[in-house]
C-alpha cells in the first residue's frame, strides 16, 4: 500500500498511457502515486479504469462513456475513432478495487465509505500490510472523525486491530483481539489461531483464548444458520416446481410428464419479457420480472388449456395412458422450444434488486434471489391453498377431479373446472419457471432436472395433499442440504432417494396419508 | 355346497383355450425360422450387393430391439397383468448389462490400453487391483449365474419390503424410480469401481471368440430371438395359468383377494422377481451387441420408455408389448435418420395419438380389425 | 401396559420369531408338529363359540365408532345383526377380518385363535368369508375366474401355478352357478354385471370359499323381494353347516331367517334376542325401528 | 461425380443438445463454403446427420450405419468422451475416420480418430500455471471442483500431480464433484468461501460440466465471491455456455481454451463474419439474432478443412490414404496460428489462450502461449504413461 | 313435467332399453320396479345424459334435452340420488353438499330443512364423506340432490341400507317434497325402487319393466289390484 500524501499532483500524460497499457506491475505502481494525488483527473480516470470505460488511441488515453469520449489527462472532448480498449486483469482489479477503496474511504458517500471501510477491513485480516497503517490512522484522525459514519468507523478500526495483532505492543494486542473477536468470520478465526501459536504474553493468549472461543460460537451460529438458509431455500424451489403438480397430479390424477416443460414455458416466458423490455422499455428493465410473471402464469395456462382440452380430457380415469400421452407431449414442447429459440441455453438476467445478497453474522451472505424465491414460494403456496380450500373454484376442481360424472348431475360444468383447474396447475408452473429462471439455466432441458424431483416431493407428501407437499419439499431441501454438508453433493442426492425409499416403507401413503376408510 | 339343492344343471365351460391359438403357434414358428434360419442365411450367406442381404447393420438394430422387447413383455407382466406400474426396471437391464459387461471387461486380458490385467479406467483411477465385487468377473459360469442372481436379488428384497408395507400404485412407482435414479448416481461415481460414466466399452471377446465378427454377431442375435420367444411362450403360461389369473384379481381388487385368502404378497414378489429377471437377461443379451452399458441406461427416462413401449403395443396382451417395442424403436431408428431435427415430433405425436385413439394400444386397433374383418366375412357367407 | 396388551406383544414377538402360531389353534392345547399355516376345519368349537368379541374399542379421531362392544356366536349359528346407520356394524366385521385394528379388546375365533395376530389373507384363510356392503368383485374377470379364484384350495403361489379343476370342484362350481342365477352369464365381465347380479357373484364367491363363518353386509341390498327370499332360503340352507353372520336393515328379510337378533347401537350391544323380543324393545323402536 | 458423403454425429435432441446443436451447424457451413470453391477432388460434399439424441448406444449405432448404409469418407462428432469410447470400437472395425472437436482429458489414441480439441496439456496445466504467476494472481491454495465423471476426474488427477511437483500440499487442495445436472452450489460455494479465508490466495479450477455452469456462475456472483478475492478457471466455459449468465458479476473470471470468439485477427474476423451471415441465412435459432462462436467450433472448422486438404493431397477419400495425409497438414485457424496435426499423435498443435470474462459474455485474452503447444494426451502426470508409443495403436 | 319418448339405449352390442316411454308430473311420485338387470339404472343415466341414447327423446317441460350434458340438466332443475351413493368421498359432509347446490349461486347458505331431514349430516357436518357408514352416505346423496332444490327428483334404489325409521321418514319426506318440494312449489319425483312396500305406498303413478322394456304401468293405487308384487317377483 502506499503512504497517504496530501499535496495535489496533476495526472500527466506518460501516466496515463502507463496506466492504460503498460506491463501489470508499472500500472500498478503508477496507480499508487495517482491514487494518493489527490487530483480529480487521476481519480476519474482511476474510475472509469475500474468501469473498465478506458481507451487507448495512439498515445492519447480516453475515457468513453456511451457515445461520448474525453481525453483522460485534458478532459477536453475527443474521437474514440479506432481507439482500442485498455485490458485489465485481475491483478490490476485488485489493485484497483483497492485504490478505490481509498478513494471512497475519503470521498463523502457515506454508503462507499461503509463498503470501502469493509473492504479494506477484509484484505488486512487476509493479508496486514503494515504499510497501511499511517493512512488508517489519518483516516480515524480528528480532522476526519466526522467524515465517517459508525458502520464504517468501526470496520476502519477493525482494520487497525488486524495490523496491531501483528505489529501492536501487548497492550494494542489485546485492544485488537477483543475487536476482532466481533467479527465472526473465518478469516478473522485463521488470523487469531495463528497469532496464538506465536503469542508469548500471557494477557494476550487469555484474551485470544476467549476470543477464539467466541468466533467459534459466532462461525457454528452462522453455520448453522446458513445451512438451515440453504435448505430451506432448496426446498422452496422444489416447493415451487412440485405446486403445480400438486393440482395437475395431486388433485387431478394426470400423470403430467410435461410438467417440466410447462415449468420451461415460464421460464422461456421470462426471458421473452426481459427481451421486450430491454428493447421498448429500457428505463423500466429492472422491473421486468414483475409483468414476466403474469406472462409466465398465461402462456403456461394457455399451453396447459390447450393440452387439457386436446387430450387430457379424453383421458380422464385412465391415469396411467396420461403418461403416455403427456411424455408425448413434452417431447413435442422440447423440440419445439429447440427450433424457435435453437438448443442453447438463453440468458435471462436478474434485475439489480435480485442480485449480490445480504450480509449477515459475519460473513455468511444470503443472496437476494434466494430470498425473494423464499417469500415467492411462499405467497404462491398461500394463494394456491386458498383457492383450493377456500373458493368455489376449488371446491368444484376437488368434487369433479373425485367423481366426475356426479359432479357433472350436481350441475357443475365439468369439463371447464377440468379446463381451469388443469390450466391453473400449468400456470403455476410457469410461475416456477420465472423465479428457477433467477437461479438456474433456461433451456430446452430445463424442466427434465426438474421432473422427477416434483413427483417425488408430490408423492412424498401424500397425493392430494397440499400440506404434504410443503413438508415434503422443505424436507428434502433440508435433509440434502444436511447431508451435503458432510457428504458432498453426489452423496447426499443419493442418501435422499434412499431415505426416500425407506421412508415410503414406513408411510405407504406419504407423509400426509389419507386416514380412514377411503384412503 | 349341501345336498339339498336339486339337479346340478349342465353348465356350458368356458373353453380353457390352449396355449395359443393355431396362428399364435403359426406365428411363433414363424418367427423362430426367422430367427434361426433366415436372417443368418441372408446376413451371412446372401452376397453383400444382393437386395435380399440383411446388413450388419439391421441384424445389430433387431438384436437391440429384440432386447428392448424383452423389457416389455416382463413390464407388461408386472404392470399389464399385475397392475403395478415399475419405473425403475432400467436398473434391472442395467444390472444384467453391468454383470455381463464386467465378464466383458475381464475378456479383455492385457489387451487394453494400458496392458494391465486391470480395465482401463481402474489404471488410470490408480486402483492396484480389483475390487472384491469383481471377484466372479472372470467366469462365464458365475456371470451367467449373477446375470439372474443380482437383479433378481435385489428385486427380490426391494420387492419384499415394498409389498410387505403395502407400497401401492404411484408410491410404489415412485420409489422404483427413486431407486434407479440412486443406483444411477451411484454408478456414476468412479468410487464405486464400474467405470464411472463411461461405464464399460471397447468390449473385444466372449468366450474367447472376437465380438466383432459377423458369425458371433449372428450367434448373439439368434440367442436374443430364442430367448425372446421362450420368455413369450413362459409368459403366455404364466398369465394363463391361475397364479395369472390372481396376478390380475389382485390389479383389480387386491383387498378382495386377500379376503379370498390368497396372501397377495408371494404373488406380487414372484411376478416382480421374474418380471425383473427377464429384464436382467435382456441387458446382458445387450451390451455385448451394442458394445457399451453405462449409468445412463439406469436414468429414469430409460424406464419410463419401457413401459411407454407396453402401452403403445397394447397393455396385458403379451405380444402387444411386443409389437410396441420393435414400433417405437423402428420408428426412433429411421427418424433419427431421416428426420433428424423433427422426429422428436413424430415420436411425441404417435404417442398421443396411440393414447387417443387406440386406448388398447396397437393391438386393440389390430384386433378390431381383425373382428370386423371376421365380422364382415361372416356376414357374408 | 396392560396385561392384555403384554399378552398381545408377547404373542407378537413370538410370531415375529417364527414360532408357530398353529399351536394355538390345536384343541386341548396339544401343541402342532409342524409350522405349518392354520387350516380350516381346525377352529377349536369345544366352548360353543365359534365367534367371541370382548369389551372391543375402536375410535376415529376421538369418535367412537365401536365402544365396549360384547359378542358372541355359536358354531352354526345364524345371527342377524341390526342397528341404526352408523352404529358400528359394518366396523365390527373390519374388526373381525383383520381390515381395522381395535383400540383395545379381544376377538377370538373359537377359543384359540386370537384374530388381532393375523393378517386378513390369514384370516380368511382361517375360514371367515366376507360380503362387503358394496359389492367388490374382479371386473376385468369373467364371472367364472372370479368363482375359480374364490374355490377353497391352496392358495399359495407353487399350487396355483399348477393349478386345474378337478371334476369333483367343477361340480361345485356349477352348483354354485346355478344357486347365484348366473349360470348364462358365465362368461360375462364381471364389471358389466348390474348392481344385484354383482351382489350374486360375491355371494357366490363366498359360497366357493366354503367358509366356517360367514360375514354379510346388507346382502340383499338393491335385491328385488323375490330375490330376498331366495337369499334367505340360501342362508337357511347354510346354517348349521356354516355359522352365519348377517347384517341387514330389511326386516322381512331378518323375520324370514332370523332366530336370534342383536340390535348395535352406538357401537355396543343395545339388545339381543328374537326377533320379536327386539322389535318389542322400546329402545330399538326408537333408535331403529320407528313407529 | 457423385458427392462425397460426411457424417455429422452430434445429438440434436436430449441433454447434450445444448453443446452439440451448433457444430453440427458448423460443419454444414464448412460444406457450404467448400463446395462453394469447387468441393473436394471435383466432387461436392455432401453431408449426412443423423441425431444420436444424447443416447451413447444409439451413438454407436448410427456411427455403424454411417460407416456402412452410408459409406460416408468422414465423420465429424462426438462431444462427451462417453459418446466417443461407445463410437470408438465401431470406427476402428469397420476403418472409419472420426474427427472430435472438443478438449478431453487424454489416455486415448486411436488410428481411427483425429483429435482437434485440447489435451489436457493444451488447456489445463497451462491454465493452473497462469494462476500460480504473479498476474494470475500467484494463488496457493486450489480447489478442483467438478462434474463427477471421467473428464474432471483425470483432469483432477493430473492437475493433482502437476500441482505437487509445484510444491503445493495436498491439505491444500480441494476436490469435489457434484452430480450430473446439478443446479444448487449454495453450500458448495460457501465452503470454497471457508476455503479460501484461510489466509493463502485461493484459486478454483472448474470442470463444471455446461449444464451446471449458470446455476454455479449465477450463485458465485450473489454470493459475492469476486474474482480478486477467489478467480475461478474453467475449461468447459465458452461464448455459448455464458450465453446464460449475467456476466457482470463474473467479469475478470477465467477460461482457458484454444480460442476465443474476441481474437482478433484477419482470420477469426472472416470465421466470425461467415459465421453470422450463415447463421442468419439459415435462421439459425439463437445464433440468427446473437452470433457466437467457440472453441469446439473452432476445433470443428479445422478439423473438417484439414480432412479437405487431406483428401486433396491424398487425392483420395480412403481412409487409409487420409490417414497417412493427415498427419503434418497445416491450417490457418481463426485463433490466429497455423494449426498443426502432429506427425505422430493424431492430436492438433494448439496455442492456449487464457481469457477473462467481461461484461459483455466475451473473453479478453489476459495471457497465451508463445506459439502452438504439442499434444500430451498419454500425460506424464499419470504413471505408467512414460511408457506408451507416441503413435496410435489399433487395439488389438 | 318429464317426458321420455321411447328411448334406446346400447352398451356395446347388447341393447339394454329398448324403447322405454314414461311420464313424470309435478306433484306426483312416479315409481319404477323391476328385477336386477332389466334397466332402471341405465334409464336414469341416460335421463341425466350419464350415456348417450342411440334414439328416442327426452323432454323437460316440453323442452328437449336429449342432447344436452349432465350439468345442464342439473341445471335445468333434476336432481340425482344415484345408485351406490357416490358420494365425493375425499369431501366432507358439508362440502358435498355445497357441491350439490353448484346450480345456485355462490354463497348461497344451506336450506335448514336437510337437516331437519337428515339431523345425524349435521353432527358429521365435518367428517369426509367417505367415512361415514353406508346408511349416513345415502342420507347424504337424498341430501345432496335435495340441496340444489330441483323441480325434478330422480332417486335410484335410495333405501338401500338404511335404518327402517329413516326409511319411514325418507318416505314421508318424499310424500311432502312432491306436494310442496322445499319451497313451496310440487315437484316431480322420480323414483326407482326394488323394496315392494315401500314403492306401493308412495307410488302416484307406477312403471314395471323387464329386459329394457316397461311392461306395466298405471296409477298406483291400482298396483295391488293388478297383482304387481307378483309381477315384479317372477
Ligand atoms: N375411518 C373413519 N373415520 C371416521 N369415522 C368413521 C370411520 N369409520 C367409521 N366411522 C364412523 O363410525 C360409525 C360406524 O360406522 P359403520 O360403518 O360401522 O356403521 P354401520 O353400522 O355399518 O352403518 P350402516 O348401517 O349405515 O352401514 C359411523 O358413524 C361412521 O361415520
Ligand atoms: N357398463 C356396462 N357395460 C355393459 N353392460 C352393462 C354396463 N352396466 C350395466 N350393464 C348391463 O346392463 C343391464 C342393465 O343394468 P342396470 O344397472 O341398468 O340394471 P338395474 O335394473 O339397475 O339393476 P339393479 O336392480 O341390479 O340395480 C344389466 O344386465 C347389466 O349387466
Ligand atoms: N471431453 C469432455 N469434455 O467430456
Ligand atoms: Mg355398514
Ligand atoms: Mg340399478
Amino acid at each position: 500500500m502506499w503512504v497517504w500524501a496530501g499535496a495535489a499532483r496533476a495526472l500527466t500524460p506518460q501516466e496515463a498511457l502507463t496506466l492504460a497499457e503498460g506491463e501489470t506491475a508499472d500500472r500498478i505502481a503508477v496507480m499508487g502515486r495517482l491514487a494518493t494525488s489527490g487530483d480529480p483527473q487521476a481519480e476519474a480516470l482511476i474510475r472509469a479504469m475500474a468501469r473498465e470505460a478506458v481507451m487507448v488511441r495512439g498515445e492519447q488515453v480516453l475515457i468513453v462513456e456511451g457515445e461520448t469520449a474525453i481525453d483522460a489527462v485534458t478532459g477536453a472532448p475527443a474521437s474514440a475513432e479506432g481507439a482500442t480498449s485498455a485490458m485489465v486483469n485481475n491483478r490490476l482489479r485488485g489493485a484497483l478495487e483497492r485504490a478505490l477503496a481509498g478513494l471512497d474511504l475519503l470521498g463523502d458517500d457515506a454508503r462507499r465509505q461503509r463498503e470501502a471501510a469493509l473492504r479494506l477491513r477484509d484484505s488486512l485480516i487476509a493479508q496486514p500490510d503494515a504499510s497501511v497503517m499511517p493512512w488508517i490512522e489519518n483516516a480515524l484522525a480528528s480532522q476526519n472523525v466526522s467524515r465517517l459514519d459508525g458502520r464504517a468507523r468501526r470496520a476502519v478500526e477493525e482494520a487497525r486491530a488486524a495490523l496491531w495483532l501483528e505489529g501492536g505492543d501487548a497492550a494494542q494486542r489485546v485492544t485488537a483481539v477483543q475487536t476482532l473477536a466481533h467479527v465472526g468470520q473465518d478469516s478473522v478465526r485463521a488470523r487469531l489461531a495463528q497469532r496464538q501459536e506465536q503469542e508469548s504474553d500471557p494477557a494476550v493468549k487469555a484474551a485470544l483464548a476467549q476470543a477464539l472461543a467466541q468466533v467459534d460460537r459466532a462461525l457454528i451460529r452462522a453455520q448453522v444458520v446458513g445451512q438451515l438458509f440453504t435448505g430451506v431455500s432448496l426446498g422452496s424451489i422444489l416447493l415451487l416446481a412440485a405446486l403445480g403438480l400438486a393440482i395437475t397430479y395431486g388433485l387431478m390424477g394426470v400423470i403430467n410428464m410435461a410438467h417440466g416443460e410447462l415449468i420451461m414455458i415460464g421460464a422461456y416466458a421470462t426471458y421473452v419479457v426481459q427481451g421486450l423490455f430491454r428493447q421498448y422499455l429500457p428505463g423500466a428493465f429492472e422491473w421486468y420480472l414483475l409483468a414476466a410473471l403474469p406472462v409466465a402464469f398465461l402462456a403456461a395456462a394457455l399451453v396447459g388449456a390447450v393440452m387439457e382440452r386436446g387430450v387430457i380430457r379424453w383421458l380422464y380415469g385412465r391415469p396411467l395412458e396420461t403418461l403416455l400421452a403427456t411424455w408425448g407431449l413434452s417431447l413435442i414442447l422440447m423440440q419445439g422450444v429447440r427450433s424457435v429459440f435453437g438448443a442453447q441455453n438463453v440468458a435471462v438476467e436478474s434485475p439489480g434488486w435480485m442480485s449480490g445478497g445480504v450480509v449477515v453474522m459475519g460473513d455468511l451472505t444470503l443472496p437476494w434471489n434466494r430470498i425473494v424465491i423464499i417469500g415467492f414460494a411462499l405467497a404462491v403456496l398461500v394463494a394456491v391453498a386458498l383457492l383450493i380450500g377456500r373458493t368455489r373454484l376449488g371446491l368444484f376442481v376437488r368434487g369433479v377431479t373425485q367423481n366426475r360424472p356426479i359432479a357433472a348431475c350436481m350441475g357443475v360444468n365439468t369439463a371447464r373446472v377440468d379446463t381451469y383447474a388443469f390450466a391453473l396447475g400449468s400456470g403455476i408452473a410457469g410461475l416456477a419457471g420465472v423465479a428457477l429462471s433467477q437461479v438456474g439455466n433456461v433451456g430446452p432441458d430445463l424442466g427434465q432436472s426438474y421432473i422427477i424431483d416434483s413427483f417425488m416431493v408430490v408423492v412424498l407428501g401424500g397425493v392430494g395433499q397440499l400440506a404434504g407437499t410443503v413438508y415434503a419439499a422443505l424436507g428434502l431441501g433440508l435433509l440434502n442440504k444436511f447431508i451435503e454438508g458432510w457428504a458432498g453433493a453426489v452423496l447426499a442426492k443419493i442418501a435422499v432417494l434412499v431415505f426416500i425409499i425407506v421412508f415410503i416403507q414406513k408411510r405407504p401413503q406419504g407423509i400426509f396419508a389419507l386416514k380412514g376408510r377411503q384412503a | 355346497m349341501t345336498a339339498t339343492t336339486t339337479t346340478t344343471p349342465i353348465v356350458l365351460w368356458p373353453a380353457k383355450g390352449p396355449l395359443l391359438t393355431r396362428s399364435g403357434w403359426g406365428a411363433v414358428i414363424a418367427a423362430l425360422l426367422g430367427v434361426c434360419a433366415l436372417a443368418p442365411v441372408l446376413n451371412l450367406w446372401v452376397p453383400v450387393d444382393s437386395p435380399w442381404h440383411l446388413s450388419d447393420y439391421m441384424i445389430g438394430l433387431l438384436g437391440k430391439i429384440m432386447c428392448y422387447a424383452i423389457c416389455a413383455l416382463a413390464m407388461d407382466l408386472i404392470w399389464g397383468y399385475t397392475g403395478i406400474l415399475s419405473l425403475g426396471h432400467g436398473l434391472f437391464f442395467a444390472l444384467g448389462g453391468y454383470v455381463m459387461g464386467m465378464y466383458l471387461m475381464r475378456q479383455i486380458g492385457t489387451d487394453g490400453v494400458y496392458g494391465s490385467e486391470l480395465p482401463d479406467f481402474m489404471v488410470f483411477l490408480d486402483w492396484k487391483a480389483l475390487p472384491w465385487h469383481w471377484a466372479l468377473s472372470d467366469s462365464f459360469a458365475a456371470t451367467l449365474l449373477l446375470i439372474v442372481l443380482v437383479p433378481g436379488g435385489l428385486a427380490f428384497a426391494f420387492g419384499y419390503f415394498a409389498f410387505r408395507s403395502r407400497i401401492k400404485g404411484v408410491y410404489f412407482s415412485i420409489i422404483t424410480q427413486a431407486l434407479t435414479f440412486a443406483a444411477m448416481l451411484l454408478f456414476f461415481r468412479n468410487e464405486t469401481g464400474l467405470g464411472g460414466n463411461n461405464g464399460f466399452t471397447d468390449f473385444k471377446r466372449i468366450l474367447g471368440v472376437p465380438l466383432a465378427t459377423p458369425e458371433t454377431r449372428m450367434v448373439l442375435f439368434v440367442i436374443t430371438g430364442l430367448t425372446l420367444l421362450v420368455f413369450y411362450l413362459w409368459a403366455s403360461w404364466l398369465v394363463r395359468s391361475k397364479f395369472g389369473r390372481v396376478l390380475q384379481a389382485i390389479r383389480d381388487a387386491e383387498s378382495r383377494v386377500m379376503f379370498c385368502g390368497y396372501d397377495p404378497l408371494p404373488y406380487k414378489l414372484t411376478i416382480w422377481v421374474i418380471s425383473a429377471v427377464m429384464c436382467a437377461v435382456a441387458g446382458a443379451l445387450y451390451v455385448p451387441q451394442v458394445g457399451i452399458i453405462n449409468p445412463s441406461e439406469m436414468s429414469p427416462a430409460n424406464s419410463i420408455e419401457i413401459a411407454i413401449w407396453t402401452a403403445v403395443g397394447g397393455r396385458a396382451s403379451l405380444i402387444g408389448p411386443i409389437i410396441g417395442a420393435f414400433v417405437v424403436n423402428g420408428a426412433k431408428s429411421v427418424l433419427t435418420v431421416h428426420f433428424p431435427e423433427y422426429w422428436l415430433y413424430f415420436l411425441g405425436g404417435l404417442f398421443i395419438a396411440v393414447t387417443l385413439f387406440m386406448p388398447q394400444g396397437l393391438v386393440g386397433v389390430a384386433r378390431t380389425v381383425l373382428q370386423r374383418m371376421r365380422g364382415q366375412a361372416g356376414g357374408v357367407a | 401396559m396392560t396385561p392384555d396388551l403384554m399378552e398381545a406383544g408377547a404373542q407378537r414377538l413370538a410370531r415375529a420369531h417364527g414360532i408357530p402360531a398353529t399351536g394355538q389353534t390345536e384343541a386341548g392345547g396339544r401343541s402342532a408338529p409342524f409350522a405349518r399355516p392354520v387350516k380350516t376345519g381346525e377352529v377349536d368349537t369345544t366352548h360353543g363359540r365359534i365367534l367371541y368379541l370382548e369389551d372391543v374399542h375402536v375410535s376415529f379421531d376421538g369418535f367412537k365408532a365401536i365402544n365396549g362392544l360384547n359378542l358372541d356366536i355359536a358354531p352354526g349359528e345364524l345371527r342377524c345383526i341390526i342397528g341404526p346407520n352408523g352404529a358400528g356394524k359394518t366396523t365390527m366385521m373390519d374388526i373381525i377380518t383383520g381390515k381395522t385394528r381395535p383400540d383395545r379388546g379381544t376377538v377370538f375365533f373359537g377359543s384359540t385363535i386370537d384374530l388381532l395376530h393375523y393378517s386378513e389373507p390369514e384370516i380368511a384363510a382361517l375360514g371367515i368369508g366376507r360380503k362387503f356392503q358394496k359389492p367388490t368383485v374382479f371386473e376385468e374377470l369373467s364371472v367364472f375366474e372370479n368363482l375359480e379364484l374364490a374355490l377353497a384350495a391352496d392358495k399359495r403361489v407353487w399350487s396355483s401355478l399348477r393349478f386345474s379343476l378337478t371334476g369333483e370342484q367343477k361340480d361345485r362350481l356349477a352348483e354354485v352357478l346355478h344357486t347365484i342365477h348366473l349360470s348364462d352369464a358365465l362368461t360375462r365381465r364381471a364389471g358389466d354385471l348390474s348392481h344385484g347380479q354383482k351382489q350374486w357373484l360375491e355371494i357366490g364367491m363366498l359360497l366357493m370359499q366354503e367358509p366356517k363363518l360367514l360375514l354379510l353386509d346388507e346382502p340383499v341390498a338393491g335385491m328385488t323381494d323375490e330375490e330376498t327370499e331366495r337369499t334367505a332360503e340360501l342362508f337357511l340352507r347354510l346354517k348349521g353347516r356354516h355359522s352365519l353372520m348377517v347384517v341387514e336393515h330389511d326386516m322381512h328379510f331378518i323375520r324370514a331367517i332370523s332366530e336370534k337378533v342383536t340390535v348395535l347401537c352406538d357401537g355396543s350391544v343395545l339388545a339381543e334376542g328374537t326377533l320379536d323380543q327386539v322389535q318389542a324393545d322400546e329402545r330399538v323402536i326408537e333408535v331403529y325401528l320407528g313407529r | 461425380n457423385t458427392p462425397i458423403k460426411v457424417g455429422v454425429l452430434h445429438s440434436l435432441s436430449g441433454t447434450m443438445a445444448i453443446s452439440e446443436t451448433v457444430l453440427k451447424d458448423t460443419v454444414l457451413m464448412a460444406v457450404e463454403e467448400i463446395n462453394a470453391k469447387g468441393g473436394v477432388l471435383g466432387r461436392k460434399l455432401e453431408a449426412v446427420v443423423v441425431d444420436p439424441a444424447s443416447n451413447w448406444p444409439l451413438f454407436a449405432e448410427r456411427a455403424r450405419q454411417l460407416l456402412t448404409k452410408d459409406k460416408v469418407a468422414a465423420v465429424f462428432g462426438c462431444w462427451t468422451s462417453v459418446s466417443r469410447k461407445s463410437v470408438l470400437p465401431v470406427f476402428e472395425e469397420l476403418n472409419g475416420l472420426l474427427f472430435y472437436p472438443v478438449q478431453y482429458e487424454g489416455e486415448e489414441m486411436s488410428p481411427n480418430v483425429f483429435y482437434t480439441g485440447a489435451a489436457p496439456n493444451q488447456q489445463a496445466i497451462p491454465a493452473v500455471e497462469y494462476l500460480m504467476s504473479a498476474d494470475g494472481g500467484s494463488a496457493k491454495r486450489f480447489v478442483l471442483l467438478g462434474t463427477d465423471y471421467v473428464y474432471p476426474r483425470t483432469t483432477n488427477k493430473i492437475l493433482r500431480a502437476f500441482l505437487k511437483s509445484k510444491g503445493i500440499p495436498d491439505s491444500d487442495i480441494m476436490e469435489e464433484y457434484t452430480p450430473f445436472g446439478h443446479s444448487d452450489y449454495q453450500s458448495i460455494i460457501a465452503r470454497i468461501k471457508q476455503f479460501s479465508s484461510q489466509g493463502k490466495k485461493t484459486a478454483v479450477v472448474s470442470t463444471i460440466n455446461g449444464d451446471s455452469n449458470v446455476p454455479f456462475y449465477r450463485e458465485l456472483g450473489n454470493q459475492g465471491l469476486k474474482a480478486t478475492d477467489v478467480p475461478v478457471v474453467a475449461f468447459s466455459v465458452g461464448e455459448e455456455e455464458l450465453r446464460g449468465v449475467d456476466t457482470r458479476p463474473l467479469v475478470g473470471h477465467l477460461a482457458a481454451w484454444n480460442y476465443f470468439m474476441s481474437l482478433k485477427n484477419p482470420v477469426n474476423d472472416e470465421f466470425t463474419k461467415k459465421w453470422a451471415a450463415y447463421a442468419k441465412a439459415k435462421n439459425i435459432p439463437g445464433h440468427k439474432d446473437r452470433p457466437l462462436t467457440n472453441d469446439p467450433m473452432e476445433a470443428t472448422y479445422i478439423g473438417i478443412h484439414m480432412w479437405k486438404q487431406a483428401v486433396e493431397k491424398a487425392k483420395s477419400t480412403d481412409v487409409d490414404k487420409v490417414r497417412v495425409a493427415m498427419r503434418g497438414q497445416t491450417f490457418k485457424a481463426p485463433n490466429g496460428f497455423e494449426a498443426k496435426m502432429d506427425e505422430k499423435n493424431h492430436h492438433l498443435h494448439k496455442p492456449v489462450f487464457i481469457g477473462e470474462v467481461r461484461a459483455d459474455g466475451q473473453f479478453n485474452v489476459v495471457w497465451k502461449t508463445k506459439g502452438p503447444v504439442r499434444a500430451q494426451p498419454w500425460s506424464p502426470f499419470i504413471e505408467g504413461n512414460d511408457k506408451k508409443p507416441d503413435t496410435p495403436q489399433k487395439s488389438a | 313435467m318429464l317426458q321420455i319418448d321411447r328411448i334406446h339405449q346400447y352398451y356395446g352390442g347388447s341393447h339394454i332399453l329398448r324403447g322405454v316411454s314414461l311420464q313424470a308430473r309435478a306433484g306426483e311420485i312416479t315409481v319404477v320396479l323391476g328385477r336386477n338387470g332389466v334397466g332402471k339404472t341405465t334409464l336414469l343415466k341416460a335421463l341425466m345424459g350419464l350415456v348417450p341414447v342411440r334414439s328416442g327423446q327426452i323432454l323437460l317441460d316440453g323442452v328437449a334435452i336429449t342432447q344436452a350434458s349432465p350439468y345442464e340438466r342439473a341445471r335445468a332443475g333434476i336432481g340425482y340420488v344415484p345408485q351406490g351413493r357416490e358420494i365425493f368421498a375425499r369431501l366432507t359432509v358439508h362440502e358435498n353438499l355445497l357441491m350439490g347446490q353448484a346450480t345456485k349461486k355462490a354463497g348461497t347458505p344451506l336450506a335448514p330443512q336437510l337437516f331437519e331431514l337428515f339431523p345425524v349430516l349435521e353432527q358429521m357436518l365435518n367428517r369426509r364423506g367417505g367415512d361415514l357408514s353406508g346408511g349416513q352416505q345415502q342420507q347424504l346423496a337424498i341430501a345432496r340432490a335435495l340441496a340444489s332444490s330441483p323441480r325434478l327428483l330422480v332417486l335410484d334404489e335410495p333405501t338401500e341400507g338404511i335404518q327402517p325409521n329413516i326409511i319411514k321418514d325418507i318416505g314421508r319426506v318424499l310424500k311432502k317434497l312432491a306436494r310442496e318440494g322445499l319451497d313451496g312449489q310440487p315437484m316431480a319425483v322420480l323414483l326407482v325402487e326394488q323394496y315392494y312396500d315401500f314403492a306401493e305406498e308412495l307410488a302416484d303413478q307406477y312403471l314395471v319393466m323387464e329386459r329394457g322394456e316397461v311392461v306395466a304401468s298405471g296409477p298406483g293405487a291400482e298396483m295391488q289390484a293388478r297383482g304387481i308384487r307378483q309381477l315384479v317377483a317372477i
